[in-house]
């Protein structure tokens, strides 16, 4: 199985990475930029069958180490590969 | 007085730690392996700087499951010193035994200078040499440093004393220019609720010794030194 | 058999072999190479890793001397300091990686440096970086020189190893290839150098550290190559740095070479498995047999030909103690690193490589490490001298304010503050430095002694491109006036030798002739060469950079409390100039930064009045009596001077001085560069001992001023707020980003 | 408009993040982790009220700044918010 997890700054939380990327598409021209916030992407192989045994294993991976609950939130799917 | 130095894998400023309580301050020291489970008995603990695990995914996140630190834990809740400096500031925050979290440097870059703190606590084991309004001059050097919390959580730290210092111009004023990362309020270092804990950006191991030109740092070891004398 | 291209005419061109050296490989085997063996000596052969256009020219340089324990030939030059301790040095070029990725180019640069010096068992203590870069204004400048330092401070920070010093050059003959030179000093105890040898047959061939990847495959063939449109199709190669897994590899290899379990070691740098195994064996006499499905590899499916030729980052080879293989295998699994015996030592010098139980490469080790093909390249003296030569400072209109002419000097990216650059460095670390970057040379502490050592790097391309023999000869001598400023007595350097083409005479003439004048000049300093690297074919299109011999010298402070910077401490000090004005505008950074014009002849350099400027500085130093230090540079005696006033940690001085030049234009008074000057500061009283120093060794002195007031005060030239200067220098280059 | 991007490594180049989270993942005893890649995540609002006129501009973005294309890969999903 495939999981694909996506972690992004919770709202609130000022994303300095976000607005430096803004920045620069600003002045590159893009003036329709409204706003940028960066997160991360994993892509987690897994080895097992189906999905929804490795459903609780992933958010429990999330809780723990993948995202800091601090400042960032989690989601992702579940895929065959 | 004896110090633990836990060495993780991309600690960097372990030997800098090392040296300064050793030969610097004439203490017993030793290093302590991240993968040992059982943990001597210390007066104090000092998680060094570096980038345990590279930084990789975000600072201090996996160093916090090193086997050590399970004994980290158990030695904060009886009440043993603990000092986190830059990474392992990072360390204990991700532990969740100070509270917060590091974001990237406002400026996204690494910054490594010489700047100010103001002490605003000297009621805690790691500033008692010193004076409320103290100023002091020390080096950062990271690319994580811009400390961020709930806003209930940061009143909270405020009214329990818990930020003990804060980046200051040269003329000990607090100001948004004299904040080199963004730090909320510009706090560089915190302490728990028990003040047996604390954490700082900046690195007074850097700045221990006439020779390195500056020895404002020495205030920080001195105010263990002396806090664990009393513990005894 | 396995499916490989047959090897044709087409595909030996491919992999760069002329017709002749194709021939020669015929000879030596007896018989054709198949695939593997084709890229195998095609990267050893390339201009890379056999300098087969370098070698006989490299040959004059001074490379022994009384403290000198290693020359060149091995991963690093190695001097002794005393005290049972030697330090271990090198340079290293990663031009063309960086060019294609700044930041991983420039990243993979420095672990490839700091490789070289962990594996000779010296621990990493201090690195310097020379970056050169296209004019400010060219559209990738801003882009190449964010990554380039980003990659540095993210590789060196994260190992823990303080980059405490280096130069940053910016002009438009960089626009197509930057230069990203990297240096890296360790220290070692003399008893317990190891070097990359494989004695002994039986022995076991270990590999660790990172798998290996489809990484950098033709990265040395990349390297002797000029740049074209095709370039970028390359990229897929591009390696990237893993700085924690070299972070375990340094403290893991530290710990192994601590036992007495290892034969030889070296590093896995350009041409990989292929480069390491044969270099080894080369160096003991010996072979080695390597078996490839041992090869711990992060990709299914690669072939010999790429698990031999593969540039992954983070590896070593060891041979050890036959029998300690489970000793050694524990120690690297301690830090958790993939650790496999690949192979063993054999006594009938070949290199075998096995794949499949089917040998796959068999070459003799010693024809792939040393008996490349070497040339005697064609030289001759470029076209464009004879025009540069034409210079004439009368044809130069003097400006008319020359404060403002001062403000705009020290503005200009080439001598404004690096402080942008070297805040992203962490400089501190390990508590030694106790010179940060931002003085002429930086200085290192050597705990457990009393000694210090001094670093520094310097090159002036734009002196070499008008006149490379000068141009050499006063890389050196810049460099000595350097350390000589910081209290110390230079001992030995490092080179990175950047160039053009050298199929083309009039590069190769350049080549010769700045070699030539680094040699003459490293003799009279008494400063070997214990090392250093060539890199060639900095070239987009035929045009070729200026070229750029970049020196790193490194100096002993015996006594570290008398080390020395370059700011003035106290008001009421005297000033006083060692050495002449001369008034030279030719190759200056005035004539470039205000006049546009890159031309004349350099300034001259006499080594008898350098070495008698250098001995007296350097004696008033170790006699105390000085309190400050600076040499001139680009931008002549009026930027020197307004450094000394601003460029202290602590608060800014004035000063104001008198300075004279038999009746010249006070441009040139002001901002020519003439070689050979120091300026010094001191307490009055303590004039007199200066002066005997001076006499004795035959320095022109000349009392210049006085430290004081908030204004820089020059003859009735100059007269400006110190704080306006200052605010110039160091918003120069951030303002530009 | 909303541009979802993801910018990941090219296949066969290192990923040490990737490695890390992974070496991490099996240390916590999560034994079917099989691989983990780490890539970003962007979220751009824009300022256009088609899909079809934000497409060639956000791949022009990924092109110029958003990835590298010397070491990554980029796709992207664009929606109303
Ligand atoms: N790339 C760099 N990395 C670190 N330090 C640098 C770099 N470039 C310049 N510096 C530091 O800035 C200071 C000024 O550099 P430079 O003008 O080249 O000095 P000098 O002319 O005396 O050699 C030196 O201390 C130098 O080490
Ligand atoms: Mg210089």
């Amino acid at each position: 199985m495939l999981a694909r997890i996506y972690v992004t700054l919770k709202k609130g939380v000022l994303d300095p990475q976000g607005k430096a990327v803004q920045h620069s598409l600003e002045s590159l021209g893009y003036d329709k930029v409204k706003d940028v916030r960066l997160g991360k992407y994993m892509e987690v192989k897994l080895d097992y069958s189906r999905a929804g045994e490795s459903e609780p294993i992933v958010r429990e991976m999330c809780e723990k180490l993948l995202a800091n609950p601090v400042i960032e939130d989690y989601r992702f799917e579940i895929t065959e590969e | 007085m004896k110090f633990g130095v836990i060495v993780f894998p991309g600690s960097n400023c372990d030997h800098d730690c090392y040296h300064v309580v050793k030969h610097v301050f004439k203490q017993d020291a030793e290093f302590v392996w991240h993968k040992e489970s059982r943990l001597a008995s210390y007066d104090c603990l000092i998680l060094p700087g570096g980038f345990s695990y590279g930084d990789y995914l975000r600072p201090g996140a996996i160093g916090k499951f090193s086997p050590i630190m399970k004994e980290v834990r158990r030695f904060a809740s009886d009440g043993g010193l603990i000092l986190g400096i830059c990474n392992g500031f990072q360390v204990l925050l991700e532990t969740d035994l100070l509270p917060g979290a590091m974001m990237r440097n406002r400026s996204l870059k690494f910054i490594c200078k010489d700047l100010y703190l103001r002490l605003e606590e000297d009621d805690t084991p790691f500033t008692n040499r010193g004076r409320v309004g103290d100023m002091l001059k020390m080096p950062i050097a990271h690319f994580d440093g811009n400390y961020f919390v709930d806003d209930k959580t940061l009143q909270e730290l405020e009214e329990n004393h818990q930020i003990l210092f804060r980046y200051c111009d040269h003329n000990g004023d607090v100001t948004t220019d004299a904040n080199p990362n963004g730090a909320m309020r510009n706090i560089a270092g915190i302490c728990n609720r028990e003040r047996n804990i604390m954490g700082m950006m900046p690195h007074p191991e850097r700045c221990s010794e006439s020779i390195l030109g500056n020895e404002d740092g020495r205030l920080i070891f001195e105010s263990i030194i002396d806090a664990g004398v009393v513990l005894r | 058999m396995r499916n490989e291209p047959r090897v044709t005419e087409e595909l030996v061109k491919e992999h760069g072999l002329t017709e002749e050296e194709y021939d020669k490989i015929k000879l030596i085997l007896g018989r054709d190479p198949n695939y593997t063996e084709l890229g195998i000596l095609s990267v050893m052969w390339s201009e890379h890793c056999s300098y087969k256009s370098s070698k006989v020219f490299l040959q004059d340089l001074p490379t022994e001397g009384e403290h000198i324990i290693q020359g060149p030939g091995e991963n690093a030059g190695i001097v002794d300091i005393g005290d049972g301790l030697a330090i271990v040095f090198k340079m290293e070029s990663h031009n063309h990686p960086s060019f294609i990725e700044p930041y991983q180019g420039a990243a993979t640069g420095v672990g490839g440096i700091l490789r070289d010096i962990f594996t000779m068992g010296a621990r990493p203590v201090a690195s310097l970086n020379s970056l050169r870069f296209g004019a400010f204004d060219h559209p990738k400048t801003r882009y190449l020189l964010n990554g380039v330092v980003a990659g540095i401070a993210g590789y060196g920070n994260c190992m823990g190893v303080p980059t405490v010093g280096g130069e940053v050059y910016f002009n438009a003959c960089y626009n197509g290839n930057i230069l990203v030179n990297v240096f890296t000093l360790g220290l070692i105890k003399k008893e317990k150098i190891f070097k990359g040898v494989a004695y002994g047959p039986g022995n076991p061939v270990i590999y660790v550290g990172s798998k290996t990847g489809r990484d950098g495959i033709h990265g040395a063939t990349m390297a002797s190559e000029e740049f074209d449109e095709k370039s970028s199709e390359r990229r897929p190669t591009v390696q990237v740095g893993d700085p924690f897994t070299e972070k375990l590899l340094l403290e893991a290899c530290l710990e192994v070479m601590d036992t007495d379990h290892v034969v030889g070691i070296q590093d896995m740098g350009a041409a990989g498995l292929t480069c390491s195994s044969c270099e080894m064996a080369s160096r003991a006499g010996t072979g080695i047999e390597m078996d490839l499905s041992m090869v711990p590899k992060r990709e299914e499916g690669m072939t010999p030909y790429e698990l031999m030729l593969s540039e992954s980052q983070e590896r070593m080879l060891l041979v050890v103690k036959k029998g300690r293989e489970r000793e050694v295998t524990e120690i690297f699994e301690k830090w958790d690193l993939d650790v496999s015996i690949v192979g063993k030592v054999t006594d009938d010098g070949m290199l075998r490589v096995i794949d499949d139980g089917v040998t796959v490469v068999e070459i003799p080790a010693k024809i792939l490490a040393e008996e490349s093909p070497v040339y005697i390249r064609p030289k001759e003296r470029p076209q464009y001298l004879s025009k540069t030569e034409k210079f004439s400072t009368d044809k130069i209109p003097e400006a008319g304010n020359h404060g403002e002419v001062l403000i705009k000097l020290l503005g200009s990216p080439n001598i404004a503050s690096q402080e942008w650059v070297y805040r992203q460095y962490d400089h501190m670390v390990r508590t030694n430095t106790v010179v940060l970057p931002g003085s002429d040379a930086a200085v290192i502490r050597v705990k457990g002694t009393k000694k210090g050592i001094a670093l520094t790097v310097d090159c002036n391309s734009r002196y070499a491109y008008l006149d490379p023999y000068l141009g050499g000869m006063i890389a050196v001598a810049e460099s000595s006036r350097n350390l000589v400023c910081s209290g110390a007595k230079p001992l030995a350097i490092t080179d990175c030798l950047n160039y053009g083409n050298p199929e083309k005479p009039d590069i190769m003439w350049q080549f010769d002739q700045s070699t030539k004048g680094l040699s003459e000049a490293c003799k009279r300093f008494n400063t070997p060469v214990v090392g250093g690297n060539v890199s060639f074919y900095n070239e987009t299109r035929g045009e070729g950079i200026h070229p750029t011999p970049t020196v790193a010298m490194v100096g002993l402070i015996t006594d570290i409390g008398l080390h020395m910077t370059q700011w003035f401490k106290r008001d009421g000090d005297q000033v006083v100039l060692l050495g002449k004005n001369c008034g030279e505008l030719g190759g200056t950074e005035y004539l470039a930064a205000i006049h546009g014009q890159e031309e004349g002849p350099p300034p001259r350099l006499e080594l008898d009045l350098e070495i008698s400027v250098q001995d007296t500085c350097l004696e008033a130093i170790q006699e105390g009596m000085i309190m400050s230090a600076h040499d001139c540079s680009e931008g002549g005696i009026a930027v020197a001077l307004a450094e000394c006033c601003f460029s202290g940690p602590k608060s800014c001085h004035g000063v104001a001085v008198n300075i004279s030049g038999d009746n010249m234009r006070g441009d040139c008074l002001l901002f020519g560069e003439s070689q050979s000057r120091i300026i010094v500061s001191l307490y009055e009283d303590r004039l007199d001992d200066l002066r005997k120093i001076a006499e004795r060794n035959n320095t022109p002195l000349s009392v210049i001023g006085r430290v004081g007031g908030d204004r820089l005060v020059i003859n009735d030239l100059i007269d400006c707020p110190v704080t306006r200067l200052e605010q110039a220098w160091r918003r120069g280059i951030e303002e530009r980003l």
